[in-house]
């Protein structure tokens, strides 16, 4: 990582798959970036965008929601839900200056411990890119 | 002042206030710099003397009828106007049955401001597209006015543009300048929850500090619960004592919202709002 | 005598208190005129007809903190607030002067508001006469007048090429330049301002406190926190905890009686939940309970109001209306 | 010369805090500084500001009596972010206290007559150092009836200080609550019907109530059925308050501040606001 810069991400995993996936990846031994704080979530549906920008608010660099894969919810629909609320919300951050790249979504599923890991990595790697956010 | 226009609807809300068919009538008086328009209620047949219709009618009235659910109201509605009955209808926050649209065909708004009337079309305005309102009990009939149309969302286009840290800039000098008087939300047809996420205290979103951060992310969460209900009438914007341009919030997300789900709020009182609802198959630029 | 000052002489004066404080003056923000620390009196716009907000936010600002909770040796102290520079405001409207000067009454009576009396100690007030009058302007109708110089510490009018200067107060002739020359020249007369009726509002609001009046008003009304957020004489405020940097503090925000919840009280009960009872109270207030207790009437008559409420309640006409109401009863 | 900063309050320690109800906790709190905890005097009816730090301040009566008590006690409902906090606090934790604030009952004035104390739920709060007051100088009062309603008999806050009141001399304590239990053997009923079956006779008395909006609204009007004029009728205010000081304009009721005016008024003051609270 360069110049000792850590970014601070959030991540919001739902309960059903990508909580699990990165429990999986932990007892697996699987090694990522520290710089994730995970917040444990029922439903990537159940993440509402004051959540994400209460985290930018308070100085994180990034924001992961992972949920389900579409189709797999444990709640049929709500990931799809999501999706939409994300794609919109994704674009209005790019907007207001925030960048679209600070808010990762992500489907991973409970025995994608690798994927998790993978998605963390690059995430992590692609904030420590861009720098800390100039407010915080 | 078209004074046979205002003839009629006078006479529909005498009728309908003769009547007992309503309570009262919601439409416009002039207001006291004897220039522009106001909110006017009548509630008594001679009151409706006192009302009138032009090109300073800007307010949408529609926000006033969450005042009024117990009684049947009448009111005043302009094309745009009648999206944001639509959106209520949509929401189920008002029943058709306790209303009375009066539509009128739409000249136009032009800017204004007490003691103010401008000479151009407000910026809404130049890209309306609808000739009258979508729904009505009563048309005020007149020659249909046409005027030239402009390209929308031009100024968001410009937005878009800028580079990151230029927007980024700039938003946040806007934010800066909120004094969180709430104007915003309470002309707004869209903003009815009975309490705010703004004021709510447990769990506490916002908070009570008059300051940049809290301002924020007062005005991003107030932009993004209109996201596919904003219905375009721009009195949030007019309203703003601080000049923010609010409307360039809300239209960045009524464009996207039309780019992504083909949906624009206030059409029809039926279709199911594009935050409602979803597509199995659309992936929306995330990977499965 | 008075005293006179040209344009450049008075860039040049702004300039050299600018270096020795904080210079507050209006300043074109966005088509806004605003009252904000100048860094070249470049920025200081002189056409002006009044600010956008008016200049209580530098004694009462939006939000400050009253005091932070700090910790030594893990013994929490609670530090107050300070007030750190001096300050001068120039180009203060004779109605806004007055505004400061009604706001002491609450704040500065025992037990004194310590931030808003320090604030009120560390700043001298230059004020800026009024040549022309806006059509919400109705200062002399409310005990003011558009030169009036009765709270400023100097008070200039605009002449042809220059400003007379008065001096007020002593804390006003601490801050004058050397160079200034005595005037022959006599004071312009004030614009002339439209009359509102004033004489009998306090005794209509007692007397038509219960009058249907209030709730038709407030059928428009949108129960904003506009008008009390520009009036230089609301004084509302919230309190509450934030933890900044783990710190706590105390803070305190502007808050208006507009405001749905106000004065709902924890379980639910709101002694005053209906619009027309809070639109009645911040009338009431203004011309009503304020006078009762400090003698004037809450308004100054800049007409920030009249010029920003999105529906036109206009106090004015609910001034004439209470008139009106009164003349009708004691008929 | 360093100016006092009236917002900011006495640093003290919470000494204990004994559940009363399931959601009313007596926290007992003691002034730090010592010069400050000999000097604050007060009389039943004033209240205090206490602060939960980080989440603000609320106002609360001052439940204790000065000579008797180690310290100042507040019967605390848990019912909104404050008085989460404030129970959320175990002995030897810091809080704030501002106060006291406020008028008072002028128990003085009512030497020789006889008291009828009506409470209902947590609005027993002021009242009890009313009682107390009254108890501890028994024979300057006249007799002593008091009316103690609930929602249910677990919400009764005083209890254990029931049998000290029952046996006091010409005392009399009429519990009721509106939905019993199988173990509730006093009345299941309204307060302002127990006012009513009771009947205390308004000869040379003074009734004191405290208690929700809505009770009071009933209750006022039985006692003036029972012949009780408006003088003989003292209740206290709760208004949302934030400074303490008159200066906020939150707990303006007409032209009264309930800080500063009250929180006590009779009812023939109530009567003469612009503005009924």
């Amino acid at each position: 990582m360069n110049s000792g810069y850590y970014p601070k991400i959030i991540g919001f995993l739902c309960n059903w798959c990508s909580y699990a996936g990165a429990d999986m990846a932990g007892t697996s031994r699987m090694s990522y970036e520290p710089n994730i704080r995970i917040i444990r979530v029922p439903c990537s549906g159940r993440v509402d965008p004051i959540l994400l920008l209460k985290c930018f608010q308070q100085g994180a660099d990034g924001v992961l929601v992972s949920g389900c894969h579409p189709g797999d919810c444990h709640y049929n629909e709500g990931n799809y839900h999501a999706r939409r609320k994300f794609a919109l919300l994704r674009d209005f951050l790019d907007y207001l200056g925030i960048g679209k790249e600070r808010l990762r979504v992500e489907w991973c599923s409970a025995s994608e411990g690798q994927r998790f890991v993978d998605k963390v990595s690059s995430f992590t790697k692609e904030m420590a890119e861009l720098g800390p956010r100039s407010e915080s | 002042m078209d004074s046979e226009l205002i003839q009629q609807i006078r006479n529909q809300a005498r009728d309908l206030l003769e009547s007992g068919t309503v309570k009262g009538v919601i439409g416009y008086e002039r207001a006291s710099d004897g220039l522009t328009a106001r909110p006017a209620f009548a509630y008594e047949p001679a009151a409706v003397e006192r009302l009138i219709f032009d090109e300073t009618c800007t307010h949408n009235l529609v926000i006033y009828l969450r005042d009024k659910k117990a009684e049947k109201m009448a009111i005043v509605v302009k094309p745009c106007d009648s999206r944001a009955i639509n959106l209520l209808l949509n929401e189920k926050q008002i029943k058709r049955e306790t209303l009375f649209i009066i539509g009128v065909t739409c000249p136009g708004v032009v800017e204004t401001s007490w003691n103010y009337k401008g000479q151009t079309l407000q910026a809404r305005c130049q890209t309306c597209q609808l000739s009258k309102p979508l729904v009505y009990d009563f048309l005020v009939e007149r020659e249909p006015v046409e005027w030239p149309k402009a390209v929308p969302y031009l100024n968001v286009q410009e937005m878009e543009n800028k580079s990151i840290a230029a927007r980024r800039g700039f938003w946040l000098e806007q934010f800066e300048r909120c004094i969180r008087c709430y104007a915003c939300r309470q002309v707004c047809p869209g903003c009815y929850c009975p309490e705010c996420f703004v004021e709510q205290l447990d769990p506490l979103w916002v908070g009570i500090r008059i300051a940049p951060k809290e301002n924020e992310l007062w005005q991003i969460m107030r932009a993004f619960h209109l996201a596919g209900r904003c219905i375009g009438c721009d009195e949030c914007e007019r309203v703003c004592p601080v000049a923010i341009p609010l409307s360039l919030l809300n239209q960045k997300l009524e464009k996207k919202v039309k780019e992504l789900f083909d949906f624009q709020a206030g059409l029809s009182p039926e279709e199911q709002p594009p935050l409602a609802t979803f597509k199995k198959e659309e992936k929306l630029g995330f990977e499965e | 005598m008075n005293l006179y000052i040209s344009r450049d002489d008075l860039m040049r004066w702004l300039a050299q208190l600018l270096r020795e404080r904080i210079l507050l003056a209006p300043v074109r923000v966005e088509g806004l005129i605003l009252f904000q620390p100048v860094s070249k009196v470049e920025e200081v716009a002189l056409d002006f007809a009044n600010t956008t907000l008016s200049p209580k936010e530098w004694f009462l600002p939006p939000t400050e903190t009253l005091f932070s909770m700090q910790r030594n040796d893990g013994q929490p102290q609670l530090v107050p607030s300070m007030v750190e520079k001096d300050v001068v405001i120039f180009g203060l409207r004779s109605c806004d002067a007055k505004g400061i000067a009604l706001m002491d009454s609450p704040f500065l009576r025992e037990p004194a508001d310590t931030l808003y009396q320090e604030r009120r100690t560390r700043t001298s007030l230059i004020g800026l006469s009024c040549r022309q009058a806006q059509p919400e302007c109705f200062c002399t109708s409310v005990g003011s007048a558009p030169n009036d110089s009765s709270h400023v510490d100097i008070l200039l009018t605009e002449i042809e090429d220059g400003y007379i200067v008065q001096v007020i107060t002593d804390k006003g002739k601490a801050l004058l330049p050397q160079a200034l020359v005595e005037s022959e020249e006599a004071l312009p007369p004030p614009p002339e301002l439209q009359a509102v009726p004033t004489k009998a509002v306090t005794q209509a609001v007692r007397e038509f406190f219960n009058n249907p009046y209030w709730g038709r008003l407030a059928d428009r009304c949108l129960h904003c926190k506009i008008c009390a957020y520009v009036c230089p004489t609301c004084y509302c405020f919230d309190v509450r905890d934030y933890f900044n940097k783990g710190n706590l503090e105390r803070v305190r925000s502007w808050d208006s009686c507009q405001s749905a919840g106000f004065t709902r009280i924890a379980g639910g009960y709101d002694p005053r939940a209906t619009k027309g009872a809070r639109l009645r109270q911040r009338f009431s207030h203004k011309l009503l309970y304020f006078p009762e207790e400090f003698h004037d009437i809450a308004c100054v008559g800049c007409g920030r109001c009249v010029k920003s409420c999105p529906v036109n309640i206009d106090i004015r006409e609910v001034m004439s209306d209470l008139e009106q109401l009164e003349a009708k009863s004691g008929s | 010369m360093v100016l006092e900063n009236p917002f900011i309050p006495y640093l003290a320690t919470l000494k204990s805090a004994v559940g009363l109800t399931p959601d009313v906790k007596l926290l007992r709190v003691q002034l730090e500084d010592p010069a400050v905890r000999a000097s604050f005097d007060y009389k039943p009816g004033q209240f205090a500001l206490l602060s939960a730090f980080g989440e603000g301040e609320a106002p609360f009566g001052i439940v204790s009596l000065p000579q008797r008590s180690d310290g100042l006690e507040f019967a605390v409902r848990r019912i909104g972010t404050v008085t989460r906090a404030l129970h959320e606090l175990e002995p030897g934790d810091v809080l704030g206290v501002r106060g006291p604030f406020g008028n008072y009952f002028p128990l003085e004035d009512y030497v020789g007559r006889n008291m009828v104390i009506i409470g209902g739920g947590i609005g027993m709060a002021p009242l009890r150092p009313v009682i107390n007051k009254i108890l501890e100088q028994r024979d300057d009062y006249g007799n002593l009836l008091i009316i103690n309603g609930a929602r249910t008999p677990q919400d009764l806050v005083f209890a254990p200080e029931f049998k000290i009141w029952m046996e006091a001399p010409r005392t009399k304590l009429q519990l009721t609550v509106d939905r019993g239990d199988e173990s509730w053997g006093e009345r299941v009923a309204l307060v302002p019907a127990v006012v009513k079956e009771v009947a205390p006779s308004p000869d040379n008395a003074i009734a004191i109530t405290c208690g929700p909006p809505i009770m009071i609204h009933y209750t006022l009007a039985v006692l003036k059925e029972l012949g009780f004029k408006d003088n003989q009728i003292v209740t206290t205010l709760e208004a949302k308050m934030k400074c303490g000081l008159g200066k906020c304009a939150r707990c303006n009721v007409g032209d009264k501040y309930v800080c500063q005016d009250g929180p006590v008024f009779t009812l023939e003051q109530i009567s003469q606001f612009l503005e009924q609270p």
